[in-house]
C-alpha cells in the first residue's frame, strides 16, 4: 500500500493511500461530528456533518467516503462548514420529536452532544411533530421511530455485521422509516435474532432496551470494533 | 447483414415508398393518440381498403411531428405536391385527404392546413428529430431507408474507437441530460478505464415535469437511439447496454423493445454487429417512479433492483458504475445526436449552435403559450423566437411573465432577460440550467411563490431520504413557502429561506438536492416583490393564493375574530 | 444582541407561559447568588412576586415556558415591546419541549379528552365558558413568535448556566454558555 | 398499511399460493432473470401487473424465490411510487401535475374530486369504487390539463367536466364503465353538467 502525502488545515500530513479522509482528519487529533459514520460498517455519506472543503473542488466533499489523494489540501472547520453543520442539526432536530427531557438516552445521546458540542441552542425551523408510532413488540428492545435519525446505523450493522438483515428502510424522502421485515411488529420478525447490535449503535433514543427510564439508556458504540477485531483475529475457537 | 445488405434494403425501402402517389403519415404518439389519432388511423386504413386505394395510397403511423397541441396531425407526401400537414384531423377529415391527395390531379385541401412555412416550422433546425414523423418506428426498413445503421456500419469499418470519441470530442456534443458534461470526455473516460466488462446506459427516466423529449425520440425514432448506444458500446468497449426508460411510457418501451428485437434479427445488434466482430446486447428497464433514478448513481442503483438512492462521487460511474465495472452513462437524446455526427462529420455539427454549446435542442414547449409542443432548435437561439415566434405568443391577449426551464432544477426566467441566447452557459447565469428541455411558459396569472411552492412539493415528494439536507431541508423550505402563500409568514422567514437554499446547494448528496432550491432561487431572484407583497402587505398579486392564516404573533387576535364571526353566523340563523 | 447600559440597576423580570415552573424553581437554587443578583437588579415581574401587568420598562426578561394559548401570545408580544433583551429561559420556552408534545393532536380532541370527559366533577372548558384562555392550534417555541436575544437551554436549565448568562447580561455582556450548559434535556 | 391492517389478512400458507395461476406470470419473469437479485424490480413490475397491487404473501414470496430479506423487498417497493401495497378501487382516477398542468390549474380540479368524493390522492373511496392518484407529467403537455380515467387519456379539463366524467364512469356498471369514457368526447364542455 503507497503512502500519499496531502494538508489537512494547512499541515503537512501522510496517509495511506486506501484511507478515507475522515480516518486520516480523525488520526490528526481533530475533532469532525459525524452521525451515520460507524467504525466496522460501510459508510453512507448521508448524515453531512462531516463535509469538508479541499482545495480544487467546487463541492464540498463528506470526509467518511472521500479517499485521500496525493496533494490533497483539506480544509475541516471554516467558517461556513461550521455553519452548515449548525443547520444540518437543527433540520435533524426539527424532524421528529426529540424531546430530550423525557427521552432515555437524555445525557448519553449523540445528536444531543453534537447539538451542544456546536453550539446550537436553539431551531429556527419549525418542529415538523409527525405522527409516529413506536413499535414494543419485541422482548427485549424498542423501536420509537419520533427519535430516529434515519441514519442507518442499525440497517448497516443489522446486515454487515449480524447478517440478518431484518432492518431496512422503507419509503422515500421524509416518509422514510426504519422497519423491521416486512413492516410487521419486530417481535413477529423471525429473521431477528435479537442480538441487540442495533440498539448499542443506535445514536439516539430511537432504539433501546426494554424498560430503560429517561436518560437510563447507556449505548457501548466501542463493542462493534470488538467483535470485529476478534472476528478478524480468530480469537474465538466456538 | 453486412454492409452493402444494409445498403440494398434501404434501396428496396425506398422504391417501395416512391411507388405510392401519395404517403399519409399520421402521427401516433403520445399526445396524438390521446387526441383520438387512433381512430383517425383506423378509419384511414379501413377507408383505402374500402375504395381499393391499396395501391396508390400509403398509411404510416409515425412519430411526433411537433405541434402537439394541433393533434391528430396528419402529414401528406403528394407526387408532384409540397409536402402538407394538417391539423385537427378528425375521422372525417382524414378521408376528405386521402380522397383529395390520391386523386389523378391531386390538390390539397383548403381546411385544418399548418402552412409549411409558418414560424414553427421555419425557425426550428431538426437533427435527432429529422426522423420523427417520417417513419414508421415500428419498421426497421423505415430508418434504415433514410441512412440507418450506417453511422454504425461506418465507425465498425472505418473508424478505431479512439478516433470515435475524438469525433465526438470534436464535435463539442454536451450531454443533453442537463449539467451539459462534455460527452466526448466521458466517452474517453470510460474507454480509458480498466475493466473486464464495461456497460453503456441510455438514461430514459425523464422525470421533469413539463419535459417529454426522450419520450417522444424513443417513441418516434427508437432505432436512432440503438444505434447512438452501439457507435458509443464500440467506443468504450462496452458489449452490454441497458437504456432506462421512465415507467410512465409504455408505448416507448414497447417500441424500443420491438426495435431490439428487429435489429437483433438483422444482425445489427446482438453478436458479431454487421459481420464485424463487435457485438452488443441491448436491454431495457423500467423505471418504477422515482425522479431521484434520473441521477446517475441512483438510476444505476435501480438497474440493480435497488431503493434508487445515490451514492456520493467520487468514484464516477466512468471508473466503478454498475456492478463495479466502468460504465457509460448518457441522455438518450445524447444517444440521439451520435449517428447524425458520424454521418455528417463532427465539423459540421460544430458548425451548428454557438462557440461553447454545439448542435441542436429539443425542447418541450408547453404552458400558457398558442402553440404547445416539441421542437427541435439550434443552440444560442433567443428565448424570444422559441416563445413568440415559434410557440406563436402568449394566448387570452394576457402578458408573458416567465419561462420555466430545466423543470424542478432550473428557475424561471422572468421577460427582461427574453433575448438571452438559449446554451448552457447563458441559462446558468440566469440562475437556470437548460435541464433536459422542459421550457414551460406562465403568464401574468401565475403567482410565482406558488410556482416555487409547486416545484419545492416535487422535490419534497421526490426526495430519496438519504442525505438530511435534502430530506429535512425539502420540507422546511415547503412549510416556508407554505406560510407564504397563505398569509402567515414573517419577514424573518424570506432570510431563513435564503440560507437554506444555499445551504442546500452546497450540502446535498447529489444532484437533486443541490439543484432543489434553484426554481426558488431564481424566483427570489426576479420576482422578490412579489414574495414581499405576500410576506409584508398580506396580498397575492396574481390573485392565486388565499392568504387566509396570519403570522403567529396574530393568532390570538384570529381566533378571537374568527369566534366572533361564528357566534354572529350562529345568531342570525 | 441589545447590550445594557451597565452601572445603573438592571431593570429585570421572568415571566411564565406554557411551563412547568421548573425553570424557575432552578433560578431560586441560584442560592446566595440570588443575593447578588438583586444587588444588582430590581425584580419588575415574575411569577414569584405579585404584580399584575407586566411593567412598561424592563431592561432582561427571562421567560419560561412555550407559547401555547392567546394569553401566551399577549403577554408575549407585551415583553417583547416592553423590553430590551428578551431570553429563552429552558427547553419549553426554546424547544416547546414537553408542552408542545400536544401538537400531535388536534386541540378540539385535546379539550374533549382531557375537559369534557375528563375526570372533573363537571365539564369544564367549553367555548365561552371563561375558564381557559384559548388554546392556539400548535404550541411554539418562544423565538417563532417573537424575537429572542439569547437562549439558555435545559430542562431545566442548571443554575450555573443561569448564572453564566444572566450575569454576562447584568455586565451588559452577550450569552455565550460553555459546552456542558448548553444541552437540551 | 397500518398494523390493524396486516392482522385481519393472516401470514400467508406460501404453498397454496402457488396454484394460483397468477403466480406463474411472476415465475416466468423469475426465470427469464435466471432468479438474479438484480431483477427484483422486474419482478416486482410483473407481480403488481399480474395482481394489481403487492400484499405481504406475495411480496414473501418474491423474497423467498430471490433470496432477499423481506425487508430489502419491502423497503424497494416502497420506494418507488409505481409500486402499490393496497388494492387500487375498481376506477382510477389519474390527475396529471405536471407543471404545464398545474399551471393550468389542475389542482382544482384534484380539489374538486377531493371534495366530491372524500378521497385525497393515493386513496381510494370506501366502497373501492374509485382511486384518485396523481402523475408527475404524463407527457401530453400540450393538452393540460390532463387526467387519465380508467386508462383513457383525456385533455383540456375543467373540473365541471373532469367531475361529470367521474360521475358517470362511477356510475356506471362495472362492464360498461370503461366504454362509456371513450365514446366521450375530448372537446372540453361548457358550464357544469349535472
Amino acid at each position: 500500500m503507497s503512502v500519499v502525502t496531502l494538508h489537512i488545515n494547512d499541515e503537512l500530513v501522510s496517509a495511506r493511500s486506501d484511507q478515507k479522509l475522515l480516518e486520516v482528519i480523525r488520526e490528526q487529533g481533530i475533532d469532525i461530528p459525524t452521525l451515520c459514520h460507524l467504525e466496522g460498517v460501510s459508510d453512507l455519506g448521508g448524515c453531512r456533518l462531516c463535509l469538508v472543503e479541499v482545495q480544487g473542488s467546487s463541492k464540498l466533499l463528506a470526509a467518511c467516503v472521500t479517499p485521500v489523494q496525493e496533494g490533497m489540501s483539506v480544509y475541516t472547520h471554516s467558517e461556513r462548514l461550521v455553519r452548515y453543520r449548525r443547520m444540518i442539526l437543527e433540520l435533524l432536530l426539527s424532524e421528529r420529536t426529540h424531546t430530550c427531557a423525557v427521552c432515555v438516552t437524555n445525557g448519553h445521546c449523540e445528536l444531543q452532544y453534537e447539538a451542544a458540542e456546536l453550539g446550537v441552542d436553539h431551531v429556527r425551523y419549525e418542529y415538523l411533530a409527525p405522527q409516529l408510532h413506536l413499535d414494543a413488540s419485541h422482548d427485549r428492545f424498542t423501536l420509537d421511530h419520533n427519535r430516529c435519525i434515519l441514519c442507518q446505523r442499525c440497517v448497516r450493522v443489522c446486515d454487515e455485521v449480524e447478517g440478518a438483515h431484518t432492518l431496512d428502510i422503507m419509503g422515500r424522502g421524509a416518509n422514510s422509516r426504519v422497519i423491521t421485515g416486512l413492516n410487521r411488529p419486530w417481535g413477529d420478525c423471525v429473521s431477528c435474532t435479537s442480538c441487540g447490535k442495533c440498539v448499542q449503535v443506535c445514536p439516539t433514543g430511537a432504539l433501546f432496551f426494554k424498560g430503560s427510564s429517561v436518560g437510563e439508556m447507556e449505548k457501548r458504540h466501542a463493542f462493534l470494533s470488538w467483535i470485529l477485531n476478534g472476528r478478524e483475529r480468530k480469537e474465538w475457537q466456538w | 447483414m453486412n454492409r452493402p445488405e444494409l445498403q440494398a434494403m434501404g434501396e428496396r425501402e425506398r422504391e417501395r415508398q416512391q411507388s405510392y402517389r401519395c404517403r399519409l403519415l399520421c402521427c401516433a404518439s403520445t399526445p396524438c393518440l390521446s387526441s383520438g389519432a387512433t381512430a383517425v388511423i383506423e378509419t384511414l386504413k379501413q377507408f383505402i381498403k374500402e375504395r381499393e386505394l391499396d395501391a396508390n395510397v400509403l398509411v404510416t403511423a409515425t412519430g411526433c411531428m411537433g405541434p402537439c397541441s394541433r393533434g391528430p396531425l396528419v402529414t401528406v407526401q403528394t407526387r408532384g405536391l409540397e409536402d402538407v400537414v394538417y391539423e385537427h384531423v378528425t375521422p372525417e377529415l382524414a378521408r376528405d385527404i386521402a380522397l383529395s391527395h390520391a386523386a389523378p390531379e391531386p390538390k390539397a385541401l383548403d381546411r385544418n392546413l399548418l402552412a409549411a412555412d409558418s414560424p414553427f416550422f421555419a425557425k426550428q433546425k431538426k437533427v435527432v428529430l429529422s426522423n420523427s414523423g417520417l417513419i414508421d418506428p415500428e419498421r426497421l426498413e423505415c430508418y434504415v431507408a433514410r441512412g440507418g445503421y450506417g453511422a454504425l456500419a461506418h465507425a465498425l469499418r472505418e473508424m478505431t474507437p479512439v478516433e470515435v470519441c475524438e469525433a465526438i470530442t470534436r464535435s463539442g456534443l454536451r450531454g443533453r441530460g442537463g449539467a451539459g458534461y462534455p460527452t466526448g470526455l466521458k466517452w474517453d473516460l470510460v474507454r480509458k478505464a480498466p475493466g473486464t466488462r464495461k456497460f453503456v446506459i441510455a438514461n430514459g427516466d425523464e422525470g421533469d415535469p413539463g419535459a417529454y423529449m426522450d419520450r417522444t425520440l424513443m417513441e418516434s425514432d427508437p432505432h436512432r437511439v440503438l444505434e447512438g448506444m452501439a457507435i458509443a458500446g464500440y467506443a468504450v468497449g462496452a458489449e452490454q447496454g441497458y437504456i432506462y426508460v421512465r415507467g410512465e411510457y409504455p408505448i416507448a418501451a414497447k417500441r424500443l423493445e420491438n426495435a431490439i428485437r428487429m435489429a437483433e434479427r438483422r444482425g445489427l445488434l446482438g453478436g458479431r454487429v454487421l459481420d464485424s466482430s463487435f457485438s452488443f446486447r441491448i436491454d431495457i428497464r423500467i423505471g418504477a417512479g422515482a425522479f431521484v433514478c434520473g441521477e446517475e448513481t441512483a438510476l444505476m442503483a435501480s438497474v440493480m433492483g435497488r431503493r434508487g438512492q445515490p451514492s456520493p462521487r467520487p468514484p464516477y460511474p466512468a471508473q466503478s458504475g454498475l456492478w463495479g465495472m466502468p460504465t457509460l452513462i448518457n441522455n438518450v437524446e445524447t444517444f440521439g445526436n451520435i449517428a447524425p455526427i458520424i454521418d455528417n462529420g463532427a465539423e459540421w455539427y460544430a458548425a451548428i449552435g454557438t462557440d461553447k454549446s454545439k448542435g441542436t435542442k429539443i425542447f418541450a414547449l408547453a404552458g400558457t403559450v398558442a402553440t404547445t409542443g416539441l421542437i427541435e432548435v439550434p443552440m444560442g437561439i433567443s428565448l424570444r423566437e422559441i416563445i413568440f415566434d415559434i410557440g406563436g405568443g402568449i394566448p387570452n391577449g394576457r402578458a408573458f411573465k416567465a419561462a420555466q426551464t430545466g423543470g424542478p432544477s432550473g428557475g424561471c426566467i422572468p421577460a427582461e432577460h427574453l433575448d438571452t441566447p438559449v446554451d448552457y452557459d447563458s441559462l446558468r447565469r440566469l440562475g437556470s440550467i437548460m435541464g433536459s428541455g422542459g421550457l414551460v411558459v406562465m403568464d401574468d396569472t401565475s403567482c410565482m411563490p406558488d410556482v416555487a411552492k409547486f416545484f419545492m412539493e416535487f422535490c419534497m415528494d421526490e426526495s430519496c431520504g438519504k442525505c438530511v439536507p435534502c430530506r429535512v431541508g425539502t420540507v422546511q423550505l415547503h412549510r416556508i413557502l407554505e406560510h407564504i402563500t397563505n398569509g402567515s409568514a414573517t419577514p424573518r422567514d424570506m432570510e431563513t429561506l435564503q440560507e437554506l437554499c444555499v445551504m442546500m446547494q452546497e450540502t446535498s448528496l447529489c444532484g437533486l438536492g443541490q439543484s432543489a432550491p434553484n426554481p426558488l432561487l431564481s424566483t427570489l431572484r426576479y420576482f422578490r416583490e412579489e414574495y414581499q407583497a405576500h410576506i409584508l402587505e398580506r396580498s397575492c398579486p396574481a390573485g392565486k393564493c388565499t392568504m387566509d392564516n396570519v403570522p403567529p404573533l396574530e393568532q390570538g387576535a384570529d381566533l378571537q375574530r374568527r369566534a366572533r364571526s361564528t357566534t354572529s353566523d350562529a345568531e342570525v340563523s | 444582541m441589545t447590550q445594557l447600559v451597565t452601572g445603573k440597576k438592571t431593570r429585570f423580570a421572568t415571566a411564565w407561559l406554557g411551563g412547568c415552573s421548573g425553570c424557575h424553581m432552578s433560578l431560586l437554587d441560584l442560592d446566595e447568588r440570588l443575593i447578588e443578583l438583586f444587588q444588582a437588579a430590581d425584580l419588575l415581574y415574575s411569577p414569584i412576586a405579585d404584580i399584575k401587568e407586566f411593567p412598561q420598562q424592563v431592561d432582561v426578561t427571562l421567560v419560561e415556558g412555550a407559547v401555547a394559548n392567546v394569553d401566551h401570545l399577549e403577554l408575549a408580544r407585551q415583553i417583547r415591546e416592553r423590553s430590551l433583551i428578551v431570553v429563552s429561559f429552558g427547553d419549553c420556552a426554546v424547544t416547546g419541549n414537553v408542552t408542545s408534545l400536544r401538537n400531535r393532536l388536534k386541540v378540539d380532541d385535546l379539550l374533549s379528552m382531557v375537559y369534557r370527559e375528563g375526570p372533573g366533577r363537571e365539564p369544564r372548558g367549553l367555548e365561552g365558558d371563561g375558564i381557559l384562555p384559548a388554546l392556539i392550534p400548535r404550541v411554539l417555541p418562544l423565538h417563532q413568535v417573537i424575537a429572542v436575544d439569547a437562549f439558555i437551554p435545559g430542562c431545566p436549565p442548571d443554575p450555573d448556566a443561569i448564572w453564566e448568562a444572566v450575569s454576562a447580561l447584568l455586565h451588559g455582556a452577550p450569552v455565550r454558555l460553555k459546552q456542558e450548559m448548553r444541552y437540551f434535556g | 398499511m397500518s398494523i390493524a391492517n396486516k392482522q385481519k389478512n393472516p401470514p400467508a400458507k406460501v404453498e397454496e399460493a402457488r396454484t394460483d395461476t397468477r403466480y406463474k406470470l411472476v415465475d416466468r419473469t423469475l426465470k427469464r432473470f435466471h432468479y438474479q437479485q438484480d431483477a427484483l424490480i422486474e419482478v416486482l413490475h410483473t407481480a403488481q401487473e399480474a395482481f394489481g397491487f403487492l400484499d405481504d404473501d406475495l411480496m414473501i414470496y418474491i423474497a423467498r424465490a430471490l433470496k432477499l430479506p423481506q425487508s430489502w423487498v419491502y423497503g424497494v417497493a416502497t420506494f418507488y411510487h409505481f409500486f402499490s401495497l393496497e388494492p387500487q378501487g375498481e376506477h382510477t382516477c389519474v390527475v396529471c401535475m405536471g407543471t404545464a398542468c398545474y399551471v393550468k390549474r389542475a389542482a382544482e380540479i384534484i380539489a374538486t374530486v377531493q371534495d366530491e368524493f372524500g378521497i385525497a390522492p393515493g386513496q381510494t373511496t370506501a366502497d373501492g369504487k374509485l382511486s384518485l392518484a396523481t402523475a408527475r407529467c404524463l407527457g401530453s403537455c400540450g393538452l393540460a390539463p390532463v387526467m387519465v380515467i380508467d386508462n383513457q387519456v383525456l385533455g383540456k379539463e375543467t373540473p365541471d367536466t373532469a367531475m361529470s366524467r367521474l360521475r358517470e364512469v362511477v356510475a356506471a356498471p362495472a362492464a360498461t364503465a370503461t366504454a362509456s369514457v371513450s365514446s366521450a368526447t375530448i372537446e372540453p364542455q361548457e358550464g357544469p353538467t349535472p
